[in-house]
């Protein structure tokens, strides 16, 4: 079976910085792939890498065995990835409930139309409504989304990134700044929104990680240090010098 | 009752500066008439709109002048908007029978407006270019010592007729003048004739042909005073308003004009001479240069008491032919084309003048054999005139 | 021969005078993020105020006192026009200056007249100062040199002075953060706005008799800093100076070339009687700096030197 | 499903709502437009009338870039331009009455224009559109000038200084209208625009209508939900083309005339303004800002010399205060008005009221007499039977008193309001 | 050092600080704890005037409230905001550079001397600090405030969406500024990390502040942490 998401020997540098340094990574169908590693690792810019932000400065990156690196991101998001920001990435002046169409356009195929009623496209705005109502934004469909409250962006950065109905769904952070009872809420929808599809996602919380991923890859400086399980992750010695440091005694 | 009249010309903006003192002109004019009982006892109105120097928007004036009631329109300030007024006015008049208007063109003077485009609603009071140019080609046939002469023109219809005019008379007045340059710039573009100036030296001309106006005027005879060039520049637009100041002495001898004022010359009537100063005491900033707005409005108040209607058409009529004493020679309005036969004079700027301009001591003067008379301005015509009846 | 020096000489001339325009604003952009519509209309103001000045005075009083004028009518325009308006964003900062522009040139004309002012080149420096192939040089030209020259090195000073710069440009993205961190944001602003106009004030001191002072003068000038500011590269002191030398260059040059394009692109079947044929090189230099502009932003987006995009 | 639907249902504005507010206002504006002729007005009200349609298309277009797709242009008169001139050639080619052209009625040059406009947008907008912010409206900038300087070139496409002229009443007449007196021009404008507005208006609630709006707000996010930010402005900018193109072919019937200075900044600067003053935020806005600058443009300078002192005044006290223009005013208050809120704030209301209308005292007494001044003529600005000459005392005190009063009521009433 | 006496502030209409009473003594490390929302960065803003203040704010006796920010942060508060404003276009070394209120005085820190402290820092020092990954961003931040040589300073959330490990190190820097003689009022929501440092903890809840005392003290006040601080 090809591996839904495969990279190798994936490098960047800006000018001299290398910043990441040959990182060979395969995510299977369907699994539920953590990320994690110290405050500039390059977590963030790997995303990038794979979302087409940026481009590789040598290595590949295939998705569902397709090459993808040196496509746009609206290529790549076509042809199933879909990505979130760590920092809220919204469409500020408008409202929640077109902020999610927005998302949820392209997949059912109405391109760039310019001859048809947005309004009268019945299965756009029930799908529309369908994701507000997973993510628990409903009622707060019609209010600009500048005025949501932080936690409810980073809701809505979610519900923009799984709108399209990606197979492959990077989530970066997203429960960063949210509160414990937030994050718990966050937590089940990602495991909702993530039934079936497969996910990389990177987190500090390792709450978060732990409960959610299948498999966790720690990225130091740029490199893949190691890849397993929770529990291999949890004790590898590494791993723990190099990231987890005393908390993972908390967390142990 | 009052006749409206509408002074359709630039009244803000760049261009403000020459539609200005016409509407200033024309103000006087009107005056001076009214006072003297007006036309058939009709006061006249000038209504004063803003074209904002667009062929578009003088059309929208023209429209609105119409509906409040005028029949009479003035404009000259550029060839470009009269062409679109002259082919309005036409429309005008064939799609509202009853309701003409008659079009006075002060300044407008490409040659094809009373030529292949004449139209009998269209009387103009200037001299048109190729009339303005026989007295330039008369005074320089004169001058031996002029050998190659340089032109230099605006890109438009006015500027192509007047280098056009210059090219076809001088060649026929004295073949043996080389034509060193014809330079067309574009209109109120260049902001420095420095390097124009410098390719007129270096073609080695011996005196410099335009029909440049407004800010080209000026920026050209300013780039050549620079440059410290001595040679005539033969100017139908020398007098518009700065150009003297500009150049200051260096304008003595070698800034010339042709045009149909004359102040500062000997057997004047004291009442144009009055009228003259009486401008400028009215409106310090310009000086008396719209002589022929004032010939204008004296035309069409003949014509109303010959046609002893103020009825465009009947004036229309009466206009045809009709003659005026001028303050500086008889205007008689040719009834084939609707163009206005004068004498006209070159002058050139004199320190020794009663009349001064540009608020220094300098003013026009006559140059020796410098008036050319109606008859010899004189240009045939190619009008085949439609007449209304 | 004759020709290229002429095109040389001149060309630099107005493009030093075309960079003295667009050093201020280059400033203010670079630094405040504002581009400055009004800028040619500071250039206005600073040429009046200098015809003004000299009538009562002198001309190297104007060259000095009106410049500050203008700098203080520009301080004044920031702190109670532009301040305003900076919290609604960039595009209400350049729409508030496109208005104020319309309001100067009106003003102007209210004080001095719709017409053309006699402002003109001091005695002292109205006399040939050589004369080449038959043609005068007005010495007034090489002033011109000088000032730009001395403006050229007291700018680079200015912003190479970096800290001064940097806070200004850190509290164009962050006023908060740096007004946080001690520094008086408002003031800074106030002051850069102020020596930008200033630097346009200097321009129209200069280049107010060098052309003519009227009311129009704002207008033509306008856009044609733009496309200096925009080719050198957005912020650029640098690149606005080559970009000037190289639109000077240009557009003079082209003015004495009497090729038409029949002449140049004949082999390609261009007849001489074409309407495009006709077309010579020299009626084309005024459209020429917005081919450059249009072709840079193109190719360039930064523009020749700059850092940033624009 | 079926609850699902349901919800759905309840987001979206429910069929009377969408009838109230969608479809009412464009039956309003239809019945308008049909009994404004009711009323007689004069020929040159007529006139007017027309080129605030034609200017209220363009605004429209206009804010298709500026206020949807958050695009700055400062050439956008290229495209009304282009798309007049290509009329005014079919008109002509309607007039020499050969073939295809011949049976071609002069009502449809809108259609022409509209064509032309798309077309200008097409081959313009793939350089100028692969960027927004700065570069866009620098290129912009750029283009209105090459293409203005290319209009004075190339006369036999665009006339020269004088431009091309066309006579309406060539060709076929269509529903009976000669098109030759004004009225009968006016009901051809009066298709069109509400053609425009028809038109503009659907077009934002086109998914493109909507995702120009996302690329306004934030074009890194567009790329990452499967569009091309490019493309979407590209698209957009084609369409804006369009319908700029389409007023060209309102006015080249009406007015008859094209010059190549219709394709330059001024008109593009105008346009701007216009737009900016009506409100970009709101559909509406660049209607109201397209009547009040047409009327101001064409009547203001019948009665006053400072017209462009006034209208600069406006614009940049636009800016400054009012960044929803105009229509931000009116929504304002008609939504306070609708919230039962008049009780609250009418006092504050009144309070600025009077405050503004001390200040235009005190600014048109000092713009008039500085004009008057200014000018020459010897007239005194006479109002109201006062004789206020720079000498007068008078003058000084109602030029500067009013302004006093008048600043310190718009303060007292702000502070009233944010309390 | 600084004292608040009934502080209120409103966005808008809402009322979000509602009479807060606080002081900090010189030297003092304070915490403020509290749920996310109930006013604690907002006290932060309206102590530097970024959020205007109603009441009395004074630093060394002197009032402060009202004054703009630059005033306040020359009469030597420091403040580091929770959206780590760094200025994105700028190396490392400049950011830090416009931290230093007066060029001519030496303040207690030295651009050098911070690089050494923060090898993070140090490797990135000449490249544009809007790539920084977010724990560095935090960091430079707080450098950047200690430039400017502060009596005072007020670090909001400095933890936030830090790897584990960081957040340690972060701990032990706040702790070496506090050493250095620094007043520090540190709004966390990481007990740990606040508890560990603080000498005295505020606790807020909706606008005001309901608790305060020693970290012992409030170590056997479950009741509060119950009401006040958990989710
Ligand atoms: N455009 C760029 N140019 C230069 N360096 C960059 C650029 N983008 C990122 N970096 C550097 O790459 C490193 C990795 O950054 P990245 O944002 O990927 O970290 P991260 O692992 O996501 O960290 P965090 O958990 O703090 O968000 C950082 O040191 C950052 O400074
Ligand atoms: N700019 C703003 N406009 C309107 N309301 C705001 C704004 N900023 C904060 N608020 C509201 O004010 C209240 C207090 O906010 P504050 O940021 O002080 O909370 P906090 O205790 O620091 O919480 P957090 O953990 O989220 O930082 C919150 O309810 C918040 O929603
Ligand atoms: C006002 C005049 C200078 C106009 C010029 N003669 C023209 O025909 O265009
Ligand atoms: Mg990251
Ligand atoms: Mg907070």
């Amino acid at each position: 079976m090809t591996p839904a998401l495969e990279l190798t020997d994936l490098r960047k540098s800006f000018g001299p910085a290398k910043i990441i340094q040959g990182v060979d990574l395969s995510v299977g169908k369907g699994e539920r792939h953590a990320i994690i590693g110290p405050n500039g690792a390059g977590k963030s810019t790997l995303f990038n890498l794979i979302s087409g932000r940026f481009m590789p400065s040598s290595g590949e990156v295939r998705l569902g065995g397709e090459l993808i690196s040196g496509k746009k991101p609206y290529q790549i998001n076509r042809m199933g990835l879909s990505r979130s920001f760590q920092v809220s990435n919204i469409f500020t002046n408008m409202t929640v409930r077109e902020n999610v169409r927005c998302g949820v356009l392209y997949s059912m195929g109405y391109g760039y139309s310019f001859w048809r009623n947005i309004g009268n496209l019945k299965e756009v705005s029930e799908k529309t409504a369908h994701i507000l109502d997973e993510v628990g934004l409903l009622e707060k469909a019609n209010l600009p989304a500048a005025l949501l409250p932080y936690a409810d962006q980073r809701t809505l950065e979610i519900a923009i990134t799984i709108a399209g109905g990606a197979d492959v769904i990077l989530l970066d952070e997203p429960t960063a700044g949210m509160s414990h009872s937030e994050t718990d809420r966050a937590v089940a929808l990602i495991e909702k929104a993530s039934k079936g599809k497969t996910l990389l996602i990177v987190e500090h919380d390792m709450g978060v990680v732990f409960n959610l991923a299948d498999r966790i890859s720690v990225l130091v400086y740029g490199e893949i240090i190691a890849t397993g399980t929770p529990e291999e992750i949890r004790g590898d010695a590494k791993v723990r010098e190099a990231y987890l440091g005393e908390e993972a005694e908390d967390a142990a | 009752d009052t006749i409206k009249m509408a002074f359709i010309d630039p009244l803000s903006g760049a261009m403000a500066s020459s539609g200005e003192p016409a509407y200033q002109s024309f103000i006087l004019a009107a005056e001076h008439i009214n006072a003297n009982g007006g036309v058939n006892g009709n006061e006249i109105e000038i209504l004063g709109l803003d074209n904002k120097i667009s062929p578009k928007e003088s059309l929208v004036q023209l429209q609105k002048a119409i509906d409040q009631g005028a029949r009479y329109i003035l404009q000259g300030n550029g060839s470009s908007v009269a062409s679109a007024i002259i082919d309005a006015v036409n429309k005008h008049n064939q799609r509202n029978p009853g309701e003409e208007v008659l079009f006075f063109n002060y300044a407008a003077v490409t040659p094809a407006f009373t030529n292949e485009a004449c139209s009998f609603w269209h009387f103009r009071f200037d001299a048109h270019a190729d009339m303005k140019m026989n007295g330039i080609t008369d005074w320089v046939a004169k001058r031996d010592d002029i050998k190659k002469v340089y032109l230099i023109g605006q890109d438009y219809v006015f500027g192509e007729a007047v280098a056009a005019a210059a090219e076809s008379q001088l060649a026929e007045k004295r073949p043996d003048i080389e034509i060193v340059g014809n330079e067309l710039h574009p209109l109120a573009k260049v902001k420095d004739f420095t390097p124009y100036v410098q390719k007129i030296i270096s073609s080695e001309a011996d005196a410099v042909i335009t029909g440049n106006w407004g800010q080209d005027m000026t920026l050209l005879v300013k780039a050549a005073a620079d440059a410290g060039q001595e040679i005539p520049y033969l100017t139908f637009y020398g007098g518009s308003s700065g150009a003297v100041a500009t150049l200051g002495e260096g304008a003595v001898g070698t800034l010339f004009q042709v045009s149909e004022l004359a102040a500062n010359q000997e057997g004047i009537s004291d009442e144009q001479n009055a009228l003259v100063a009486e401008y400028k005491e009215r409106f310090p900033d310009y000086d008396y240069y719209y002589h022929r707005a004032f010939v204008t409005l004296e035309m069409f108040d003949a014509a109303a008491e010959k046609a002893g209607s103020i009825d465009p058409i009947d004036v229309a009529y009466a206009l045809e032919g009709l003659s005026v004493e001028g303050g500086y020679g008889t205007a008689t309005m040719r009834a084939e084309d609707h163009q206005v036969q004068q004498p006209l004079f070159i002058t050139t700027v004199s320190p020794d003048v009663t009349f001064p301009v540009d608020n220094t001591d300098l003013g026009w003067a006559l140059v020796e054999g410098g008036v050319i008379s109606a008859e010899a301005a004189m240009e045939p015509t190619t009008c085949e005139m439609e007449r209304p009846e | 021969m004759e020709t290229l020096v002429f095109a040389l000489l001149n060309g630099v001339i107005y493009g030093l005078l075309l960079f003295m325009l667009s050093s201020g604003l280059t400033l203010i952009f670079s630094m405040m993020g504002v581009l400055n519509f009004a800028h040619a209309s500071f250039y206005m103001l600073g040429a009046y105020l200098a015809f003004t000045i000299m009538e009562g005075t002198s001309f190297w009083i104007a060259l000095f006192l009106a410049p500050v004028l203008v700098g203080l009518v520009g301080m004044v325009v920031e702190r109670y026009g532009l301040r305003r308006v900076h919290a609604q964003g960039h595009v209400a900062e350049l729409l508030f200056t496109f208005g104020l522009a319309y309001l100067i040139d009106e003003v102007v004309k209210i004080f001095w007249g719709r017409t053309a002012v006699n402002y003109r080149v001091p005695e002292l420096l109205d006399f040939p100062l050589f004369t080449l192939y038959g043609a005068q040089y007005p010495a007034y030209r090489i002033f011109i040199l000088f000032v730009a020259a001395f403006m050229l090195v007291a700018l680079w000073y200015l912003l190479k002075r970096t800290r001064a710069g940097l806070i200004i440009q850190a509290a164009l993205t962050h006023p908060h953060m740096v007004g946080s961190l001690g520094h008086n944001v408002p003031l800074i602003f106030m002051s850069v706005f102020g020596v930008g106009c200033a630097l346009a004030g200097l321009a129209g001191v200069i280049g107010g008799n060098y052309f003519v002072t009227d009311p129009a003068m704002a207008v033509q000038m306008g856009p044609i800093v733009f496309v200096v500011v925009v080719v050198g590269g957005l912020g650029s002191l640098e690149g606005a100076f080559v970009a000037a030398m190289l639109i000077g260059l240009l557009q003079t040059s082209a003015i004495s070339i009497n090729a038409s394009l029949a002449d140049i692109f004949g082999f390609l079947g261009l007849g001489p009687h074409t309407e495009v044929g006709e077309i010579t090189i020299a009626s084309m230099a005024p459209m020429l700096p917005f081919l450059l502009l249009v072709l840079i932003l193109m190719i360039r987006p930064r523009g020749l030197m700059g850092e940033r995009e624009v | 499903m079926t609850d699902m639907t349901a919800t759905y249902a309840a987001l979206e504005p429910s069929r009377a709502e969408k009838f109230r507010q969608r479809t009412v206002p464009l039956i309003a504006f239809a019945v308008l437009l049909l009994v404004i002729p009711l009323f007689n007005p004069s020929r040159s009200m007529v006139t007017l009338l027309n080129h605030m349609g034609i200017t209220i298309v363009f605004a429209l277009s206009y804010n298709m870039l500026l206020g949807r797709a958050g695009l700055l242009s400062f050439g956008h008169a290229v495209y009304m331009g282009l798309g007049g001139y290509f009329a005014v050639h079919v008109m002509n080619w309607v007039a020499d009455g050969s073939g295809f052209w011949g049976a071609v009625p002069v009502f449809t040059m809108p259609a022409f224009g509209f064509g032309a406009g798309a077309l200008a947008g097409a081959v313009i907008g793939w350089p100028s559109c692969r960027r927004a912010g700065t570069p866009f409206a620098m290129i912009s900038l750029g283009v209105a000038e090459l293409v203005a300087a290319a209009g004075f070139m190339f006369d036999s496409l665009f006339g020269g200084e004088m431009g091309i002229s066309g006579d309406r009443m060539s060709g076929p007449e269509f529903l009976g209208l000669s098109l030759g007196p004004v009225d009968e021009v006016y009901w051809f404008i009066a298709f069109w625009t509400f053609i425009g507005v028809l038109g503009t208006y659907a077009f934002t609630r086109t998914p493109l209508g909507k995702l120009s709006e996302a690329t306004r707000d934030n074009p890194e996010r567009v790329e990452f939900v499967g569009y091309s930010p490019q493309r979407v402005r590209y698209l957009v900018f084609i369409f804006a083309g369009a319908f700029a193109g389409m007023a060209g072919g309102m006015s080249a019937v009406q007015d008859e005339i094209f010059t190549p200075e219709n394709l330059s900044l001024i008109p593009s600067g105008a346009i701007l303004i216009a737009t900016y003053v009506g409100g970009i935020r709101y559909f509406t806005g660049p209607i109201m800002g397209a009547i009040i600058m047409t009327y101001m443009g064409s009547n203001l300078s019948d009665y006053t010399a400072g017209w462009l002192l006034y209208l600069g005044l406006m614009f940049v006290g636009v800016v400054m205060f009012l960044p929803n223009g105009i229509a931000g005013i009116v929504y304002g208050t008609t939504d306070t008005i609708r919230a039962g809120r008049l009780g609250e704030v009418w006092q504050s209301w009144l309070i600025r009221l009077a405050g503004l209308v001390l200040i235009a005292t005190s600014v048109i007494t000092i713009v008039e007499v500085a004009f008057r001044w200014s000018e020459g003529y010897g007239e005194v600005f006479e109002p109201f039977g006062l004789h206020l000459d720079t000498t007068n005392l008078l003058t000084w005190v109602l030029g500067v008193v009013p302004l006093v009063l008048g600043v310190l009521l718009v303060l007292k009433s702000a502070k009233g309001e944010s309390k | 050092m600084l004292q608040i006496t009934d502080l209120h502030a409103y966005y808008g209409k809402s009322h979000v600080l509602n009479g807060v009473e606080m002081q900090i003594m010189p030297g003092e490390v304070i915490a403020l704890l509290g749920r996310n929302g109930v006013g604690r960065s907002t006290t932060a803003k309206a102590i530097m005037g970024e959020v205007a203040p109603q009441g009395s704010i004074r630093f060394r006796g002197q009032e402060i409230a009202g004054l703009p920010n630059h005033k306040i942060a020359r009469m030597g508060l420091g403040y580091v905001p929770e959206s780590r404003d760094i200025f994105p276009t700028m190396t490392v070394r400049q950011n830090l550079m416009l931290g230093i209120k007066n060029m001519r005085k030496t303040g207690r820190w030295s651009i050098d001397q911070m690089l050494e402290m923060f090898p993070n820092l140090a490797r990135r020092a000449d490249n544009p600090a809007g790539v920084l990954s977010g724990g560095e961003k935090q960091m430079l931040t707080m450098c950047r405030t200690l430039m400017g040589d502060p009596e005072l300073i007020i670090i909001d959330e400095p933890t936030e969406g830090l790897a584990p490990l960081i957040v340690t190190q972060v701990g032990e820097m706040i702790a070496e500024i506090a050493k250095a003689g620094v007043s520090i009022l540190l709004v966390e929501q990481k007990l740990s990390i606040a508890l560990k440092i603080a000498d005295r903890v505020y606790v807020m809840g909706h606008g005001e502040i309901v608790y305060s005392g020693t970290p012992a003290e409030f170590a056997t006040r479950d009741d509060i942490r119950k009401e006040w601080l958990e989710v």
